[in-house]
């Protein structure tokens, strides 16, 4: 049994760097993750972690020095939103290349132009190709757990891989909300300590990290990060056991909600899903059978089990809240893959939510499921809501 | 003449393979063939073994492989032949010319070649004509005594456009005249 | 090189151990070779300060060498430069202060010692 | 006081901490320069190295001249890796994980120190980790063909600012790191050259055995892209020294050390002639550039022996 706090994602985010008392964190300050480095600095500074903190002068050298600390054989990890993955993105695409396990909390915003502050996926959906393990959280709870996952996957010796934990943007990061926090020496002895068996520091054995690789190596170095990226379903499921036994939860790759028998389903990520399932509760209220699917690991992405999930279901709606411009949305494509190998494939309708923190309210849900079980799809345009004109 | 004549030029970073390859391909396009002419990039250091292609043809080339199986083979430094193997995929009817003073025995063993093996003192004429080691241009004469692939019009008329604005009348002519010498002096 | 690795062999973060291009013979990039007169040198260490390819290897010598005027020079002594690694540059043998190095066509040099 | 058979011993043999096999242009200076530093170490040195010539020639699959810890991220950042892994020695250390004293080495170009990695540096100088860096300065982006970078001296001639009917190449004069290093406030900098074998290992060692950071800059001729005779590189270096084109001089806790005072400088032309990039300045019509250059070179040392006269600390 834990203790309930009423704190904010960020703060529920500072809480697990605090069980996990990393070696290194690395920060630059960015809105709406500021929070996690205010908190966590506090933390350093009244000696509750002895971690070495280094607020960088850039997301640029955050990501550098975070990921020059994990090769050291520390334990690294990092925050950040929106730009400062922007800035951060060319050290982003090189970590997995690497197989260096930098665990980051990504505190979703949308990218400039025009500027914005406020939540939306148009960050980590840009980096979606660079080989990060990603997982999506609908609320505080949620952070905290999935890091304390995130540090066991990205560290297995199966996986070796960077992993990224995302919450919305102020929706959950500045939002109070109970949280469970779980014993400390329970979670501890859980995260346990990063092995040194790859650290550039044990000078006894010296090796070379990150050489150049010519046309006649390069293509087996990303075969053998694609591998790696293969291990990570049984290895999420293997620490995910673990962790129940702490928490009492599951840890599934997405959560169903009210699917068995569902007519019409709605897929989203993040904290729109739980204003999804309160749309569930009022659709099935006037006796239609609708349902949610809320993706949590979203890289690698588990194309057979969402199949399966949703091979029943007549029709789909896919809410994204980014855009693919001239392209199918993110999740939107990664769903109609996910049904082509389907003899008898459920319909799907595109649907874009939420740009640069615009709400997404329990009636436009409501809405959208009307709009599905009517048979009113065109799979090849995405729809918008809550857009004007 | 086959579909596509190509010809593989071995050097070291910095010896002109790269634009030997060039100045060959240009000096047939203006004879109205289709061509090609690339350098394999590696992270070349000067003096490091470096590989340049050139394809000819009279019809559109389409492919971008690399040469396997060329027709010439062109050594542009002795001294590679110790770590490359030059001749590979070049059968025994094709031609390979060598940056050599002489033709012994020992240097047809070092380029593993059973055909006809041809030399040319191209760093000897280089230095005598231009006080400078620059052996792609002789070479490229003892390619067309051997081959006549392009003409040596052709070639003077390149090597004139692409070197006078960079280094003068006097020097064009010295190049011109390694082209002729390289030409002359090709042995068996 | 052996033959190459598959995916499945490769390293792990594409980590190399140390040292490696000790395999990798640049040698084969001379053109002009470093002939060392070992009788005019006075082992003052300057070639081996600038060697860009630490091609010329150096000992510690007890009972000394003899050098230049047929001094015995103990202590730090360098020894033939290592053709497996030398690229032929020339900074030894034109800063050598006792000019007992010469640069020499290496197809030359090798004609000459009849190494082919 | 370190003497070249010391020296010599600890850099030739295969357990040196860079060795043979590397692909350097034949006399390429940058070997000399970093084997030298690395010696000036009495612990093991971790190096963290930009992208640039010394990463590219020393590492390509599957071969590494590197006989010490050594990595490779991107271009403009060895200073923020090199932050990170003395943070990462610092809390291991501190938790009772490792036991090793070390030193850590940033490596990186003019174009990954002076340009793309300046905010980096800038950034870790200013944070005061405990680590050298070092420059080795060929004065332009020269692994990728001499395209201009912010220590590309005025009047040179680069792929991207070349010398032209309208132009003589770069207008501006180099940034000065040393001192933009120096006013970091930073316990160490120096300013070496490859041909003063002495003098940059004695500057390694300084900058090694520093509390705090260090930083030193190396000028570094390249034979490729001034297009000079590869065994002249050293003389280019001592021309560039006895020119006051580059100074030797150092700046310890704040107060400016120079070290070799040329009795007779020479005229900057003996520098400039033989190299490619300088050649369109001996064409008639452009001797007011050159004598702008000296001018500039002579203000400058002007300058340097009055901050040293003065005692005045950076």
């Amino acid at each position: 049994m834990g203790v309930r706090k009423a704190i904010t994602g960020a703060e529920a985010a500072a809480e697990a760097m605090r069980q996990i008392n990393p070696d290194v964190v690395v920060a630059y300050p960015i809105t709406p993750q500021t929070p996690i480095v205010e908190q966590f600095a506090k933390y350093v500074a009244d000696g509750i972690v002895d971690t070495e903190m280094v607020p960088v002068e850039s997301e640029h050298s955050a990501m550098s020095a975070t990921v020059g600390a994990e090769a050291a054989g520390a334990r690294a990890m990092s925050a950040t939103s929106s730009q400062g993955l922007a800035l951060m993105w060319e050290i982003v695409a090189a970590t997995p290349g690497l197989r260096l396990p930098v665990v980051i909390s990504l505190v979703n915003r949308a990218l400039s132009a025009p500027i914005n502050i406020h939540c939306d996926h148009s960050d980590v959906m840009g980096v979606t190709t660079l080989g990060w393990i990603q997982i999506f959280s609908e609320n505080a709870q949620e952070v905290y757990e999935n890091l304390l996952l995130a540090i066991r996957v990205a560290e297995d010796t199966r996986v070796q891989l960077p992993a990224m934990v995302n919450q919305d943007g102020f929706i959950t990061s500045h939002a109070v909300e109970p949280v469970e926090i779980f014993d400390d020496a329970l979670v501890r002895k859980f995260v346990g300590v990063r092995s040194l068996n790859r650290a550039l520091l044990d000078v006894e054995h010296p090796k070379s990290v990150g050489p150049l690789v010519l046309p006649d190596y390069y293509f087996e170095f990303k075969r053998a990060q694609e591998q790696a990226m293969s291990k990570v379903f049984e290895v999420y499921r293997e620490v995910g056991t673990e962790l129940s036994a702490i928490t009492g939860k599951q840890y599934p790759f997405f959560e169903t909600y009210r699917t068995d028998d569902a007519e019409a389903v709605v897929v989203v990520l993040n904290s729109a899903a739980g204003t999804a399932k309160v749309a569930v509760d009022a659709v099935r209220a006037q006796g239609k059978k609708v349902g949610m699917l809320k993706p949590i690991l979203f890289r690698p992405f588990p194309y057979s089990e969402v199949r399966d999930a949703l091979r029943h279901v007549p029709v789909v709606g896919i809410l994204d809240r980014s855009m693919d411009f001239g392209a199918y949305a993110p999740v939107y494509s990664e769903f109609r893959n996910a049904l082509w190998e389907l003899d008898k494939k459920p319909a799907t309708q595109s649907y874009i939510y939420g740009l640069g923190g615009r709400d997404i309210m329990t009636t436009e849900i409501e809405a959208v499921f009307e709009e599905l079980l009517s048979g009113n799809l065109d799979p090849e345009h995405q729809r918008y809501i809550g857009l004007r004109g | 003449m086959k579909e596509v004549y190509e010809v593989r030029m071995h050097g070291r970073a910095g010896q002109g393979a790269k634009s030997g390859s060039q100045l060959l391909a240009e000096a047939a396009f203006r004879e109205g063939k289709y061509i090609q002419s690339f350098p394999e990039y590696g992270s070349e250091r000067r003096g490091a073994p470096t590989v340049s292609y050139t394809k000819i043809a009279d019809q559109v080339l389409r492919s971008h492989e690399p040469i396997v199986n060329p027709d010439v083979v062109m050594v542009l430094d002795f001294g590679i032949m110790r770590s490359i193997p030059v001749a590979a995929g070049l059968p025994d009817t094709g031609i390979l010319i060598v940056n050599t003073k002489v033709c012994s025995a020992e240097i047809k063993k070092l380029a593993q070649f059973n055909g006809t093996l041809y030399g040319v003192d191209a760093t000897g004429i280089s230095l005598e004509l231009l006080g400078m080691d620059t052996p792609n241009v002789p070479m490229l004469g003892a390619l067309v005594k051997l081959t006549g692939i392009v003409k040596m019009e052709s070639l003077e008329a390149v090597l004139r456009e692409h070197f006078l604005p960079k280094i003068g009348e006097e020097k064009v002519q010295k190049n011109i005249s390694m082209l002729r010498k390289g030409y002359q002096e090709v042995f068996k | 090189m052996s033959e190459r690795k598959t995916w499945q062999e490769v390293e792990l973060g594409v980590e190399l151990p140390a040292a490696t291009s000790l395999g990798y013979k640049t040698g084969g990039w001379r053109v002009l070779r470093p002939v060392w007169n070992a009788s005019e040198c006075i082992h003052c260490m300057i070639c081996v300060g600038y060697c860009p390819d630490m091609a010329i290897p150096v000992v510690k010598s007890e009972e000394g060498v003899t050098g230049k005027g047929g001094r015995v020079f103990k202590g730090a002594v360098r020894l033939e430069t290592n053709l497996n690694y030398c690229k032929g540059c020339g900074i030894c043998a034109h800063e050598c202060p006792s000019k007992c190095l010469s640069m020499v066509r290496e197809e030359e040099a090798e004609q000459a010692s009849c190494k082919l | 006081m370190p003497t070249l058979q010391e020296i010599a011993l600890k850099t030739a043999g295969v357990d040196a901490r860079i060795v043979s096999g590397h692909r350097m242009c034949a006399g390429c200076g940058i070997g000399a320069v970093i084997k030298n530093v690395l010696a000036a170490s009495d612990k093991p040195v971790i190096v963290l190295n930009a992208t640039g010539c010394l990463e590219v020639v020393t590492t390509i699959y599957p071969f590494t001249a590197w006989n010490t810890p050594w990595m490779h991220l991107t271009f403009e950042n060895a200073a923020a890796v090199a932050a990170g892994v003395e943070s990462a020695y610092k809390s291991l250390k501190r938790r009772g994980r490792i036991e090793s004293d070390i030193n850590i080495l940033a490596v990186g170009g003019d174009g990954g120190t002076y340009d793309i990695g300046f905010q980096a540096l800038s950034g870790a100088l200013e944070r005061k980790h405990n680590f050298m860096y070092l420059v080795y300065d060929n004065e332009g982006y020269m692994n990728t063909g001499n395209q201009r970078s912010g220590a590309t001296p005025f009047g040179a001639s680069t792929t991207t600012v070349p010398a032209g009917k309208f132009s003589f190449g770069k207008p501006q004069w180099r940034k000065n790191l040393v001192e933009i290093a120096a006013a970091h406030r930073i316990p160490y900098v120096g300013q070496a050259a490859v041909h003063n074998t002495l003098d940059l290992y004695k500057k390694a060692q300084k900058g090694f055995n520093a509390d705090g950071p260090a930083v030193l800059a190396v000028l570094q001729p390249c034979t490729t892209n001034w297009s000079f005779d590869p065994a002249l590189t050293m003389q280019y270096s001592k021309l560039a020294v006895e020119t006051n084109f580059w100074p030797l001089y150092e700046i310890e806790s704040g107060v400016v050390h120079i070290n070799t005072k040329p009795s007779n400088r020479k005229p900057i032309e003996e520098f400039l002639k033989g190299q490619s990039r300088f050649k369109h300045l001996f064409r008639a019509g452009n001797e007011h550039i050159i004598a702008e250059m000296q001018k500039m070179i002579d203000d400058e040392w002007a300058r340097l022996l009055k901050i040293e006269e003065s005692g005045i600390q950076f």
